[in-house]
């Protein structure tokens, strides 16, 4: 057990040994001043280049899906849109409700954008490179819990939404904060969980280890928990088709409605950001970091240093795509589909996976003699198990909500308690329990 | 006295001498487990037993019959020592130096009862396949005379004071259920539950007796007790004597623990004839005569034993004239009968065999008494009265020449049964010598003349005069199942007396090895033929002033009430019941309602006082029960500074 | 700067608590009352842990967070039923259980 | 916050700590205590909640800074992100109306808290002092030299496996709990669409509710609609708005109620 998870023996038949541009915890603690306040001021400005882009950008694409042509005026192909958009809400007049709690409703768009910053300080963005003479890697920070830290800002994000939405004094956005608090407790499981696996193979929870971890295979082998991260993330920053918390149908704007100006601003550089960070995660965990894809990790020069920084935004834009392209494919969920899917199918199946991961990782780890016959068996029982458990039921879900779990309605009939007939009562045909007619 | 004194005792002790079981008596514990086998299964199984459960409780017992003669026969085969035959089963309560082994004690006395109880006991099973043919409950009926059958089997064949105290208990039981059979009736639960309770007195007397034996000896074996008997204190012999007494007083329904047995002729008539003619009310007279080394160390043990008996004989035959319920009328007899078994066994060493003799020829004859009343009472639709019957000889001839035998046979008709064993009785009474054998000797005798009358009532109310029957009943004889062992029993009460006498050396002779040789008094005050002769002419005074009151004359159908106050009271069964609510009850009623009015005053009060403080207190602390949680925390909160105070000044100390 | 200045500042926090707990009769600002005094003895276990050299304090505090998670989970249920009965969420609302 | 986690793990003397710590801690304890109290006083429980955030952030930086990074991270992720939300969540179902009252109700009750509270904490540091006079500081950084993450991995799965496996007990116990306390008994069976229809016609209403705010200049959702003889219109301002409205401060731009009108 200690084993498991003190030293970090990977199951891949080698690791190449860590070369000198992977980075480790150690590497970091070591920078001058002005090198970390270099890195800070980098980082910022390309998360905020990435949401100028990101806002043409989905509009774009979006429009190409709906055979449109999307914003094209400002500036070259419209690039320019984002930062006029900016501009604009920036210098709109600001409206506060008079029913606001005034000091909630000022810091919650903070609250909701300061970790969406704070979150990319642990990614590493590049491996190790020389500025000025100073060794360093392409990463603000590394913590030994470094992944940890990431799930605190995103669980801290949430409050700003939260805030907003019931500091608005108004009922939609309170209706909106209500939703985005259960979703974010539900996904927030399924989505730690499913990073668990990795925390196994890599050994260590700092990302920037993680990322030297996955030199030679990219941790999205781990399939079910890249999908499972990928959909809870999805749910986590509120992106279609999971935005009910800003639900325009039903909603209006949801927990920012009542919000205008530079405010709401934030609140949607926040969602951008989070999008931003929650595709770099995905990035580091599963898609190798900055690491070069494939062939080309095998050129050394290709797989380190600043090029490193190419290959991340490459492999973050995609994710980012993915985003986008969800928002232009899939309607909205209804909240209690939304929910039945979050704890009925995410957090069971990442339970299911982890213990089977676990499992793998405890024979190999522990080298297990009967592993050869022992891992077959255990795959076989496994998916049985997994076929068992989500075997789709041949009975519906009862869909416009006359009856619970499809089971036949008991009329009740002057009775409290809707029992069947109990033998010898007397049957009178106006209180027997018939089937409620379906509509 | 201690442990190791009593072993030392047990090992110079001159008593029986006991020798271990073989060959067939090996298989002595089949006897009582062939009947408890059968009432396990048949109060088991349930309905499903209701076809043939009447003939699985026949069965059992007549095998263990078969076994019994045939062990009776391998006894004769030896010689008189080794007749006394002790079977070691296992160590039962191996508790430190308590060790109880359970065995069973085969020899000629409990081969006796052996043979009465499965013998007699399994023709009364046979006849109440007929008698509760109509009863739905049948099969449980054959249950429990099968579990009666099987405690007092054990009751009789257990080596030790506590195996018999088993039986005892186990006849209790089975006495209770028997009796309320019917439960539904309300006399029926009462009488069951009276003699459960005036048995209850008996058994305590009993257990007391054990206990004293084993303070005593250390041991309740058999074996153990009277080969210490002897050198143990006249007064320790007096106590456990009549201790013992007491018990034999309560299981053979003798002053003054009788009043139950008239009660529980609320049961069936074959449990009356069974159990309470024929072989659980002599369980005393077994005690008694079982415990003999123990009455040989007591004189006045004995005594009390000789009163017991005589008083109990003249107050059953006392109240048999007065009852016009046949079977009560049997029931007061039985009383007086075992009275003279228990005056037989009272008198002393050589007189002990007499008394047994009376209890087996007794068992025949009043078992067929019993069930010929049973066979009167199925043919007049249950009717008890016999004032309602009249006439039924001719109807029910059977019936009445069976009864006619048993009647000759209590009467002491001259070589029926009864002339062998309660005439030798009489005369040993007399021939004890001194006042007590002249009181003793007169009582007898004037009892056999009571019974002769009340006999001869019985006989002339219920087989001759003019029908008197009720209103639709059509008397006629019992079937074949019921009549035949009421022949197969009169035909004991007619010979078993001089059977038992003649062949060989009689019973007396048979049961040498266990109660001592029948010795010869002092010369007899009157001669033996004249004894005999009196005791005739006094019974014959006794039938013919019967047959003058109740042959002679038609019997009204309604006793009269002016009467005298002897009548009066041998109606009422002279006051039995009377008595013990006065000298039992109506104390112990009074010492309750002071003990209550203490504990209401006494000790309610103080405890009331302490409460009311307690409530007084609490009251005004219960002021602090807000309600409000805050409150509650406050009080927590100063608890916890309290203790920072304490852990403060720990350190500062 | 000694260590034990944390452990002054969680008395303080764990007294604030305990006070809030006396003063407040929301229920749910008496329960977040509770999660500070945990929370103050949670400082407690980590300094204790760093002054003994051992890890055995933060365990025990990573237990106390684990046992808060289920407390308040129930704790809130309650105050929720509660509410949807009385309508209130006043803790002297509910004294029925007393003399 | 980056920093944090290593200034425990830089060495310092056993005593002393980093000055880099003091100076957190100086900042931070402050700002801790004042939040804490503030939460205490404060007459909006989601006010209270925010605070005891802050708090909870507070003593989170004081865990890395004590060699306790799991802890910290799990502190926010645990604490400030799933239990205060979960009581934000529950302050948004049960107490959104209105604000606390802060008068007493209780005689003595604030008098003996606040004395309480005060001998209390005046008691606990003396104790503490008199207890750490003698205290040596041995520090994590042997027992961190694997790993904090690591260290307290094996701790948990070896000597405190059955604690652990305890409070997962618990943890499911409680979340099964929770669901069963809440949970509400349907009775009846739930109406259907038709149904509802139905009855909205019996009721004699089947037109939705008048919508908030005719005046140009106040369309806000708080603002009531009028009748055509000037009265307000009933039900147009969700009665949870009307209660917030009201308790928290006059509206001189409404209207004042009509004799005889429903009172909110």
């Amino acid at each position: 057990m200690n084993q498991l998870i003190s030293t970090s023996p990977l199951s891949l038949p080698s690791r190449a040994p860590v070369a000198a541009t992977e980075a480790t915890v150690s590497t970091f603690g070591h920078d001058p001043w002005w090198l970390i306040l270099g890195k800070v001021v980098a980082v910022f400005v390309f998360l905020v280049l990435i949401t100028l882009f990101l806002i043409w950008a989905e509009r774009r694409i979006v429009a190409r899906m709906q055979q449109r042509l999307g914003p094209n005026r400002t500036g070259p192909f419209g690039l320019g849109q984002g930062l006029a958009d900016g501009i604009k809400l920036a210098l709109k007049e600001e409206i506060i409700p008079a029913m606001a709690d005034k000091p909630v409703y000022f810091i919650a768009p903070i609250v909701a954008t300061i970790p969406a910053f704070l979150a990319f300080a642990v990614i590493p963005v590049g491996g190790v490179v020389s500025i000025f003479g100073h060794v360093t890697a392409l990463q603000v920070t590394d913590l030994p819990v470094a992944v940890l830290f990431i799930l605190a800002c995103s669980s801290f994000g949430v409050y700003g939404i939260v805030l907003g939405g019931w500091a608005s004094g108004s009922t939609y956005p309170l209706l909106g904060a209500l939703r985005s608090a259960a979703q974010v407790i539900s996904y927030e499981v399924s989505l730690a969980l499913a990073l668990v696996p990795i925390f196994l193979y890599a050994g260590s929870l700092s990302t920037s280890e993680i990322v030297a971890a996955q030199n030679r295979f990219w941790f999205v082998f781990l399939v079910p928990s890249f999908v499972i991260y990928m959909v809870s993330a999805v749910g986590e920053t509120n992106r279609a088709p999971f935005d009910l918390p800003e639900a325009e149908g039903e909603l209006v704007g949801g927990f920012h409605t009542e919000y205008s100006s530079l405010k709401f601003a934030l609140f949607f550089l926040a969602e951008y950001i989070n999008m931003t960070t929650v595709s770099a995660v995905a990035t580091t965990l599963f898609l190798g970091g900055w690491h070069a894809p494939f062939l080309l990790s095998r050129v050394p020069v290709l797989n380190s240093g600043w090029f490193g920084l190419v290959w991340f935004t490459l492999k973050l834009l995609t994710v980012l795509f993915g985003f986008i392209w969800l928002r232009g494919t899939l309607p909205r969920l209804r909240y209690d589909q939304f929910m039945r899917l979050g704890w009925k199918l995410l957090i069971p199946a990442s339970l299911v996976w982890l213990l089977l991961v676990a499992a793998m990782r405890t024979l190999v780890v522990e080298d297990v003699n009967l592993r050869r016959n022992l891992v077959p068996v255990g795959i076989v029982f496994v998916v049985l198990l997994l076929l068992v458990s989500f075997w789709p039921s041949s009975k519906k879900p009862d869909r416009d909500g006359e009856g619970e779990d499809g089971h036949p309605e008991i009329a009740v009939g002057n009775r409290a308690f809707p029992v069947p007939v109990l033998p010898g009562e007397q049957t009178d045909p106006t209180l027997a329990p018939r089937e409620v007619t379906r509509a | 006295m201690s442990v190791t004194a009593s072993s030392a005792l047990l090992v110079q002790g001159a008593g029986p001498q006991y020798v271990n079981a073989t060959g067939l008596f090996t298989l002595s514990w089949v006897l009582i487990a062939l009947p408890l086998l059968s009432a396990a299964v048949l109060l088991l199984t349930g309905r499903r037993a209701n076809a043939w459960g009447h003939l699985l409780g026949c069965a059992s017992v007549l095998c263990s019959f078969v076994l019994g003669l045939a062990m009776l026969f391998a006894m004769l085969g030896r010689s008189g020592p080794d007749r006394l035959i002790d079977q070691h089963l296992f160590s039962w309560i191996p508790a430190g130096s308590f060790q109880v082994e359970a065995g069973l004690l085969l020899d000629p006395l409990s081969m006796t009862f052996v043979l009465l109880i499965t013998g007699v006991g399994g023709m009364i099973h046979i006849y109440s396949i007929g008698y509760m043919a109509h009863d739905p409950e049948r099969r449980r009926f054959f249950g429990e005379l099968n579990l009666f059958v099987a405690a007092m089997l054990l009751l009789v064949l257990g080596d030790s004071f506590l195996t018999l105290y088993v039986g005892w208990e186990g006849v209790g039981l089975a006495s209770y259920l028997l009796i309320g059979f019917w439960s539904y009736k309300p006399t029926a639960a009462t009488a069951a539950k009276k003699a459960f309770l005036v048995n209850r007195v008996g058994d305590v007397g009993l257990s007391l007796a054990i206990m004293l034996m084993f303070a005593t000896f250390g041991t309740t074996s058999f074996a153990g007790v009277f080969s210490g008997a002897d050198r143990m204190m006249a007064a320790t012999a007096t106590g456990i004597g009549l201790l013992l007494l007491l018990g034999a007083c309560g299981k053979s329904a003798q002053f003054p623990l009788q009043s139950w047995l008239l009660d529980a002729m609320e049961g069936p008539t074959p449990v009356s004839a069974l159990i309470h003619a024929a072989t659980m009310v002599t369980a005393g007279v077994y005690l008694i005569a079982r415990s003999n080394p123990i009455f040989d160390v007591s004189p006045n043990a004995r005594l009390g034993v000789t009163i017991v008996g005589a008083v109990t004989l003249l107050f059953g035959a006392t109240i048999g004239c007065a009852y016009d319920d046949i079977k009560k009328v049997l029931a007061s007899s039985t009383m007086s009968q075992v009275g003279y078994m228990i005056l037989a066994v009272g008198i002393g060493p050589g007189v002990y065999a007499l008394g047994i003799v009376q209890l087996v020829c007794h068992g025949f004859f009043k078992a067929t008494m019993f069930l010929g009343a049973g066979s009167v009472m199925h043919a007049t639709k249950d009717n008890v009265n016999m004032r309602h019957y009249g006439g039924l000889r001719r109807l029910m001839p059977i019936t009445f020449l069976t009864f006619t035998a048993g009647y000759l046979a209590i009467i002491g008709f001259p070589f029926f049964s009864g002339f062998y064993s309660k005439d030798k009785i009489i005369e040993a009474a007399f021939d004890k010598g001194g006042t007590s054998g002249l009181v003793l000797g007169s009582a007898a005798l004037l009892g056999a003349g009571v019974t002769a009358y009340y006999m001869t009532r019985l006989m002339a109310m219920t087989f001759f005069g003019r029908p008197r029957w009720e209103e639709g009943v059509t008397p006629n004889e019992s079937p074949r199942s019921m009549t035949m062992p009421m022949i197969v029993l009169g035909i004991g009460a007619v010979f078993a007396g001089a059977l038992l006498t003649f062949v060989g050396d009689g019973l007396a002779g048979f049961l040498t090895p266990s109660l001592g040789p029948a010795e010869k008094g002092s010369p007899p005050v009157i001669s033996a033929s004249g004894q005999t002769l009196l005791i005739l002419a006094v019974a014959t005074v006794g039938a013919v002033i019967a047959y003058l009151q109740f042959g002679r004359r038609s019997v009204p159908d309604t006793a009269r009430q002016d009467v005298p106050v002897v009548v009066t009271a041998a109606r009422q069964a002279l006051y039995g019941d009377a008595v013990n609510e006065a000298v039992f009850m109506r104390p112990g009623q009074y010492t309750t309602r002071a003990l209550v009015f203490f504990d209401n005053f006494g000790v309610d009060g103080a405890v009331r006082g302490l409460a009311a403080l307690v409530g007084g207190s609490s009251g005004r602390l219960r002021r602090v029960q807000t309600g409000f949680v805050r409150s509650y925390a406050l009080l927590m909160f100063g608890g916890a500074a309290l203790v920072v105070i304490g852990l403060t000044l720990a350190y500062a100390i | 700067m000694s260590p034990a200045y944390y452990l002054y500042l969680s008395a303080i926090l764990f007294t604030v608590g305990a006070a809030g707990f006396l003063l407040r009769r929301n229920a749910v600002v008496v329960f977040m009352c509770v999660e500070l005094m945990l929370n103050a003895v949670n400082l407690t276990l980590v300094t204790f842990a760093r002054i003994n050299g051992t890890l055995d304090g933060q365990i025990i505090a990573f237990f106390v967070m684990v046992v808060a998670a289920a407390e308040v989970v129930v704790g809130l249920a309650i105050i929720v039923t509660i509410f949807r009965t009385r309508q209130s969420a006043s803790v002297d609302d509910v004294n029925l259980l007393k003399y | 916050m980056s920093g944090l986690a290593h200034l425990g793990t830089a060495s310092y003397a056993l005593q002393q700590t980093t000055k880099g710590e003091a100076v957190i801690f100086w900042l931070l304890a402050p700002i801790a205590v004042l939040a804490a109290m503030a939460m205490v006083l404060s007459r909006r429980a989601v006010h209270s909640a925010l605070l005891l955030a802050v708090v909870m952030l507070c003593l989170a930086t004081f865990y890395a800074a004590q060699d306790a990074p799991f802890l910290a991270f799990v502190q926010v992720i645990v604490y400030t992100g799933a239990i205060m939300m979960l009581f934000l969540f529950v302050l948004m179902l049960v107490g959104v109306s209105s604000a606390d009252s802060l008068v007493e109700t209780l005689r003595g009750q604030r008098a003996a808290a606040i004395l309480g509270g005060l001998g209390f904490a005046v008691l606990l540091i003396a104790l503490i002092g008199s207890a750490v006079s003698s205290m040596t500081v041995r520090g994590l950084t042997a027992a961190n030299a694997g790993g904090n993450v690591q260290g307290i991995a094996r701790l948990l799965f070896t000597r405190y496996v059955f604690a652990f496996e305890a409070t997962s007990a618990l943890l499911i116990t409680a979340a099964l709990g929770a669901m069963v306390l809440t949970h509400k008994e349907l009775l009846v069976p739930k109406a259907t669409q038709r149904q509802l229809a139905a009855r909205r016609f019996a009721d004699g209403d089947p037109s939705p509710l008048p919508g908030p705010g005719v005046y140009a200049d106040h369309d806000a959702v708080d603002t009531p609609a009028l009748l055509p003889d000037g009265s307000v219109a009933p039900g147009s301002v969700a009665p949870v708005l009307e209660s917030m409205s009201a308790a928290r401060f006059p509206r001189p731009d409404v209207l004042p109620l009509a004799e005889g009108d429903p009172q909110p």
